[in-house]
C-alpha cells in the first residue's frame, strides 16, 4: 500500500480494469504515449498496447459518439474529453443517446460507457480550461455523474464507473489532481455509485460539497470547530442520483445547511439540494439554506481567477449568518 | 467525372455485365418482393397517419433500393445503423412490420427486435449514427468478429460535422465500416444543391483518404453490389468506405410536411419514371419470366401480410405509466422509483 | 388589431424586425421557402428576400457559430434551431462564445444574437423533438433565456431579444403555437426581459410557470378557486436572469409556493426558484416548496406522452397537500 | 500531387519567379521583422511563464511566417479569427505586445485591442472560430463591405466538424472567407499522421466545393501570396479558400506540455534547417544589402521593445474583482448585480 495523489489513483484503477476486463478499451486526445495532458494514463499504453489505449483525432463528437457504439457491442469504453471546457461537443451523444439508449430499446442495447474529464478552476489553466458545468448534465435523465474527492475515492468510485451497466460521467477535480496523496490499496473494489460520504460528523450544520471544493469546506469545518460551531461535511460524491436520504438525515438533525460549489450559482446543482430541502425538511430548518458558489459570470482568467472561486471567508461568512438567524 | 455505377437502367436494360448475384432470378425476385413489401408498408403507415392512428411518418418511397440493396449485402453479424427512412433494410434484417408500426406509432417496443438484436433502432438526430457506426465497427475490429457496422443517412446529413469527423476516424483507424448517402435530392425543403458546393457527395471521402464512390441508387443491384465490394474491404481490414447512392424524394419529407410549398410537381414527376420498382420488375419480366400472375401474388401477399400486422399494432395496448422508467437504467436509483411510483398513480 | 395564435405572433414580431432594422438577418433549416416547419417564417422569404431570410445546410453547430461571427459584426442575426432536441450541437457555441464574447473582449466586441428554438412536448411528435432542458442553458453565466406564454407576450418578448445587445435563447412552447389566439398590435412595443408577469392574482398560494405548462397551472387555479383556494399565478418569462423579486413577493404573501414545469425534476430550473426561497423567504413559508414536474426520465414516445406530462390532477394534488400542511 | 507552392527553399534561393510584392525590399524586410518580432515576443513570453509571471503560453517558434505573411496579405477592413498560435499575425495587424502579454498574463484588457478593433480575440476551443468567420463574412458580404473573414487553425484543427460546417456554408453561399491551416505537424502529441488520412489537408476543401491549396508555410512569400490570391478571389465575390501551410512545431506544444515524451530529437532537429527566419535572412542578405549591422539593429531594437512591453505589462496592476462582471452583460440582471457586490467584498 502505498501513497497516492488522485491522479496516481486514476492511473491505478484504469489499469486495473485494463488488466481485468479485456473488453475495457480507453480512448482520447493525447492519452497514448504523452499519457494524457494530467497523466492518468501514463504508461497504459505500452503496457496495454496502441489497441486498447488510443489517441483519437481533435473531435469531441466523435469520441462521445464512439464510445456509445462501442458500448453497445460489449466494449467498455473508457473515453476521456480533456478538459470539460471541451465538452458541449459531446452533450448531444450523451443526452440524445447515451442516456437513453436502453430506455428507448426496451433493454435490448445499453450503453456501459465511462466518459472522463477533468474539470474546475483553481490551477491558473487557460480560458475555458476551469469549467464546471456538472449541474448541465446532472440534468440529462439517464446518465450518472460522479465526482471524486480524494485519492481513495477516485479508485474506488472510477472502477464503479467502469463496472457501471450504464454511461457514467467521470468528473476529475483537477485542482485535487496532486494537491494530496493518501494511502490506495489497489484491491480492484468499487465505491458504490449514489453513496453520498459523510466525511465529518457535526450537529450546528451540514455542509455539502462535492471535489475540490472540499478543501475549503473542510478548511471552514475546522474554524468552525474553533469556534465551536460543529459542522458535517458531506460529500455528494454521486451529482446523479443524488443521495437524498444522507443529506436530509444530516439536515433534520442539524437544522441548517449550506451548499459549497464551484460553478455559477443560477441553476447550479446547489439548488437541486436546497430545493429538496425546502419540500422535504421544511420543518427541521432552523435557518436559511445557503449557497456559497461560483459567481454567475464567466470564470475570469487567471489574475482574477482566485476571486472567483468560493473563498473559506465566504463559506465562514456564509455559516456564521446562519447560525446567528433566529 | 466517373459516371454513377448502374447495372439496370430506367428502363430496366442492363447497361453493364451483371454481377453473379444478380444472374439469380431467385436473387432478384427476393430483391423485388424485399422493395414492394417496403413500398406497402409504407403506403399503409401512411394511410394510418392520416387517420390519426400513426405518429409522424417518414415515407421511403422511391428509395426502397437503397436500403434493401445494402442490407441484403450485409451478413448477420453486421450491424446496421439506419436514419429514419430505410425501412426496406430493417424488414431485410429482420425487423418485423409490427415493431415497424409500434416504433412509428410512438411505442418503445418496436424498438425491441426479436430479430437483428445488435442492431440500431431507427436515429432521429441527424447524423449522430454515423459516430455510433465508428464505435461499433471499433468493437468489431477489437474482438476481430469479422462483422462490419453500416450507417446510412440522407444527402442532409453529410452537412454534419457528425458525419465528417465519423468518417474522419474510420479512415485512421481502419476500421470496418460503410457509410452510405442516401442522396434523395432533398432535405426537408432544402435542395442537395444548397447542402453542399461539393459536386458529388462521395467526394467527402476525399479528405478523409477514403475511397468513395458515387451510384445509381435506384439500381439495386448497383447498391448491393457496391455495398459487396465495401464489405469485402471492410472485412479484408481495408478500412471503410462511402457510397453516395443518388435517388429521389417522391413523397413529402414526412406526413407533417407539404413539398408542394417548396418544389414544383414538374421536377417531381419525370423522376417516377426512374423509380427503382419499374425497372427491376421490366427486368424480370425480360429475363425471369415474372409475369401478371407473379406480380398480382406479391401484391396481395404484401397487402395482407401488411395490413395483418398493422391489426396486430393497432391491438397492442400501450404499455402502463411504469414503463417510462422500466429500462431507464439497469438499477433505477430510490429517487427515481418514488417517481415511477408517482406516474402509476397520476 | 387582430387575433393572433403564437406562431402568427411570432412571424408578425420577426416581419417587423426585418422591415425595422437593415441588419436583422434569419437563419436556419427550411426557413426559407418552406416557412419554417412550425411556419414561423411563413412569407418572410417572399418579402425579404433570400439575402435576409436564409436556409442553412443542416449543421447546427454552424448556425449558432455564424451567428457569433455575424453578431460581432453589427448583424443582428436570429438564427432558428428546428428542434430544441437538436440544439445540443449548439451549446459549445454558446456557452463558449456567445455568452462570453462581450466579457472577455472587456466590451469590444458583443453578441447582440437570437437563438430562436420551438421547445416541450404535448404534441405527439416524433422522439428527440420534445425536449425542454431550458435549465441547461439557464445555467450558462452571459446568456438570456426567454419563454412565452401567449401570442402577445410572444411578440413583445421576441422584439426585445432581438433588440437586446448581448446573445438571447428564444424558446418556443410549441404546444401553444396554434392553441389560442388573442389580439395583438403590431406596435413594435418589446416586453422588458428579464420581468415575470403576474397572470392571476391570489393570497393562498404561489403558482410559478412558464411557457406551455402554464396551461395546466391555469386549469389547477380555476379547480383552486372553485374549492375557495386563491392562488397567485405567476409566468417567470425569462429563466435568465429570473425575476427573484417577483417570486419572492408573492410567496411573502401567501406563504406557499408550487413550481411547475415539464423538464425533468432534478436540476430542473424549478430547483433554482425554489432553493432561492428556502433562502431568502424561509420565514414566510407556511408549507413546502413542491414542484410538479417532469419526470427524471427520458420523454417517452408518443403513446406514453401523456403519462409524462404534468397533469392538472398532479398540480392539484400537490397543491392540496400544500394547503393542507400543518 | 502538385508540389506545395514554394518560392524560397530552406537555403533561401528562389525557385520560381518571384512575385511583385517580393520584389521590392523593403516589403521583405518589413516581413522579416515582423517574424524576428514575434519570436523575440516568443522567447520572453515563454522566459516569463517559467519564471511565474505569465500563464500557459503557446510558442509560434517556427511557425511566424504563415501568420506574418496571411496578415501581411490582409486590409485593415478584414478580419483576423486566430487561434492560439499566431501572434505574429495579431502584431501585424496592430495588436500590441503589451496587449498579448496580458492576455497570456490572465488578463481579458489583452483582449481589448486599441488596433483592429474588430478582430477575434485568440481562440482556444480547436476549431470554433471557423463558424465564427463564416458569420464574419456572412456580414462582410450582406453589408457589401468589400472585407474579408480569415481565421487561422492548425492541422488538429481540420478534425473537429465545426471545421468541416463552416468550410461546407461558406462554399454554399459563397461567402468571403479564407481558412488557413497552420499545418504544424503536430496536435500536442498526435502527429498529422493520425489526424487524418487525407493525402493533403487541403484536399479537405474537395467535399465543400472549394478550392483548396497546399504551400510551404516557411515560405512568407508564398504564404502571402496564396493569402492575397485568396482574398482577391473573396473580395471579387468568388468565395472561400483553404490554404494548408506546412510547418514544424520546433517547440513544445505549450509551456505545459514536454514533447520529449512523445518526439524524438532526430525528428526534430532537420526542421530547424527548414525554419523561415533563416531562408528570408539568406534571401534578404543575396538581394536586398541585408548585414550584420541590420541584423544586429533589428535584433536590438525587437529586444528593447519586447522588454520594455513585457515591463508595461508586469507594472500592470490587476483589475479590480467587480471587474468580473462588468462586461458580462451590457446591463447586469440586478441579481447579478448583488454578487458583483459580494465579490467586491470577499
Ligand atoms: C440534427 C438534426 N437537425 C435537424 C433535424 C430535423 N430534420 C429531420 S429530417 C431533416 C432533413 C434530413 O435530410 P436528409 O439527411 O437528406 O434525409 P432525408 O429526410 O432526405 O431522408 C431535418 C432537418 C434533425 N432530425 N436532426
Ligand atoms: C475542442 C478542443 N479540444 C481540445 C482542446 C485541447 N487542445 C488545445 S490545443 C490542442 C491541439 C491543437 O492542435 P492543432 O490544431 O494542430 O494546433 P497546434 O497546437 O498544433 O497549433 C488540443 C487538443 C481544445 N483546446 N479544444
Ligand atoms: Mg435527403
Ligand atoms: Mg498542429
Amino acid at each position: 500500500m502505498t501513497d497516492l495523489n488522485m491522479i496516481e489513483a486514476i492511473r491505478m484503477a484504469l489499469s486495473r480494469a485494463l488488466e481485468e476486463d479485456p473488453d475495457v478499451v480507453l480512448f482520447g486526445e493525447d492519452i497514448g504515449i504523452d499519457g494524457g495532458v494530467f497523466r492518468a494514463t501514463d504508461g497504459l499504453i505500452q503496457r496495454y498496447g496502441s489497441a486498447r489505449v488510443r489517441d483519437t483525432p481533435l473531435s469531441e463528437t466523435v469520441i462521445a459518439g464512439m464510445a456509445v457504439g462501442a458500448a453497445t457491442q460489449g466494449l467498455k469504453p473508457v473515453a476521456e474529453i480533456q478538459f470539460m471546457g471541451f465538452l458541449y461537443s459531446a452533450i448531444d451523444q450523451l443526452a440524445n443517446h447515451a442516456a437513453r439508449l436502453r430506455n428507448r430499446t426496451r433493454g435490448r442495447l445499453s450503453c456501459p460507457m465511462v466518459l472522463r474529464a477533468p474539470f474546475g478552476g483553481g490551477i491558473g489553466a487557460p480560458e475555458h480550461h476551469s469549467e464546471s458545468m456538472e449541474a448541465m448534465l446532472a440534468h440529462i435523465p439517464g446518465l450518472r455523474v460522479v465526482v471524486p474527492s480524494t485519492p481513495a475515492r477516485a479508485y474506488g468510485l472510477l472502477l464503479a464507473a467502469i463496472q457501471d451497466p450504464d454511461p457514467v460521467v467521470f468528473l476529475e477535480p483537477k485542482r485535487l489532481y496532486r494537491a494530496t496523496s493518501e494511502p490506495v490499496v489497489d484491491d480492484g473494489a468499487a465505491l458504490p455509485i449514489g453513496d453520498a460520504a459523510r466525511l465529518r460528523e457535526g450537529g450546528d450544520l451540514t455542509l455539502v460539497s462535492w471535489g475540490a471544493m472540499l478543501k475549503e469546506t473542510h478548511a471552514a469545518a475546522e474554524a468552525l470547530a474553533g469556534e465551536g460551531i460543529e459542522a458535517e461535511v458531506i460529500d455528494l460524491s454521486s451529482l446523479k442520483p443524488i443521495d437524498r436520504r444522507t443529506i436530509r438525515a444530516s439536515v433534520e438533525k442539524t437544522g441548517r445547511c449550506l451548499i459549497v460549489h464551484e460553478a455559477p450559482l443560477t441553476a447550479g446543482l446547489g439548488a437541486e439540494i436546497a430545493a429538496d430541502l425546502a419540500e422535504h425538511c421544511l420543518t427541521s430548518l432552523l435557518a436559511p439554506v445557503r449557497r456559497v458558489t461560483g459567481y454567475d459570470t464567466v470564470m475570469p482568467y487567471l489574475r482574477l481567477e482566485d476571486r472567483y472561486m468560493p473563498s473559506v471567508g465566504r463559506i465562514l461568512r456564509a455559516a456564521h449568518d446562519m447560525m446567528e438567524f433566529a | 467525372m466517373a459516371e454513377p455505377l448502374v447495372f439496370l437502367n430506367a428502363a430496366g436494360a442492363c447497361v453493364r455485365d451483371l454481377p453473379d448475384f444478380a444472374r439469380d432470378g431467385q436473387t432478384l425476385k427476393a430483391l423485388y418482393a424485399a422493395m414492394v413489401r417496403t413500398r406497402r408498408f409504407d403506403a399503409k403507415a401512411v394511410a394510418l397517419q392520416r387517420t390519426g392512428r400513426l405518429g409522424t411518418y417518414a415515407s421511403s418511397i422511391g428509395q426502397e433500393a437503397i436500403s434493401v440493396g445494402v442490407a441484403s449485402a450485409m451478413r448477420a453479424e453486421d450491424v446496421f445503423l439506419p436514419s429514419f427512412r430505410e425501412h426496406g433494410g430493417q424488414l431485410w434484417r429482420g425487423v418485423t412490420l409490427e415493431e415497424l408500426f409500434l416504433y412509428w406509432g410512438g411505442d418503445e417496443r418496436g424498438n425491441d427486435f426479436g430479430g437483428p438484436r445488435q442492431d440500431f433502432p431507427v436515429c432521429i438526430p441527424v447524423a449522430s449514427q454515423y459516430p455510433h457506426a465508428a464505435g461499433v465497427a471499433l468493437a468489431m475490429q477489437q474482438k476481430g468478429s469479422g462483422g462490419v457496422a453500416v450507417a446510412i443517412g440522407g444527402d442532409g446529413s453529410t452537412s454534419k460535422g457528425d458525419f465528417y469527423e465519423a468518417l474522419n476516424i474510420v479512415g485512421i483507424w481502419q476500421l470496418p465500416a460503410v457509410f452510405v448517402i442516401n442522396n434523395n435530392a432533398w432535405a426537408i425543403s432544402v435542395p442537395r444543391s444548397q447542402q453542399s458546393q461539393a459536386q458529388k457527395l462521395s467526394d467527402k471521402a476525399i479528405g478523409t483518404g477514403l475511397p468513395g464512390e458515387q451510384i445509381d441508387g435506384n439500381d439495386v443491384i448497383a447498391v448491393r453490389a457496391a455495398t459487396e465490394r465495401a464489405l469485402e474491404r471492410a472485412r479484408a481490414g481495408e478500412g471503410g468506405t462511402l457510397i453516395e447512392c443518388l435517388s429521389y424524394r417522391l413523397g413529402d419529407h414526412t406526413t407533417a410536411d407539404d413539398a408542394s410549398r417548396y418544389r414544383d410537381e414538374e421536377e417531381v414527376s419525370p423522376h417516377w419514371k426512374e423509380e427503382p420498382l419499374i425497372r427491376l420488375r421490366a427486368h424480370l419480366v425480360e429475363a425471369h419470366g415474372w409475369g401478371k400472375k407473379d406480380e398480382e401474388a406479391l401484391l396481395r401477399a404484401c397487402a395482407e401480410e401488411v395490413d395483418a400486422a398493422a391489426e396486430t399494432y393497432l391491438a397492442t395496448e400501450p404499455e402502463p405509466a411504469r414503463a417510462m422508467f422500466d429500462h431507464l437504467y439497469a438499477d433505477l436509483p430510490p429517487d427515481i422509483a418514488a417517481q415511477a411510483e408517482e406516474a402509476r398513480d397520476d
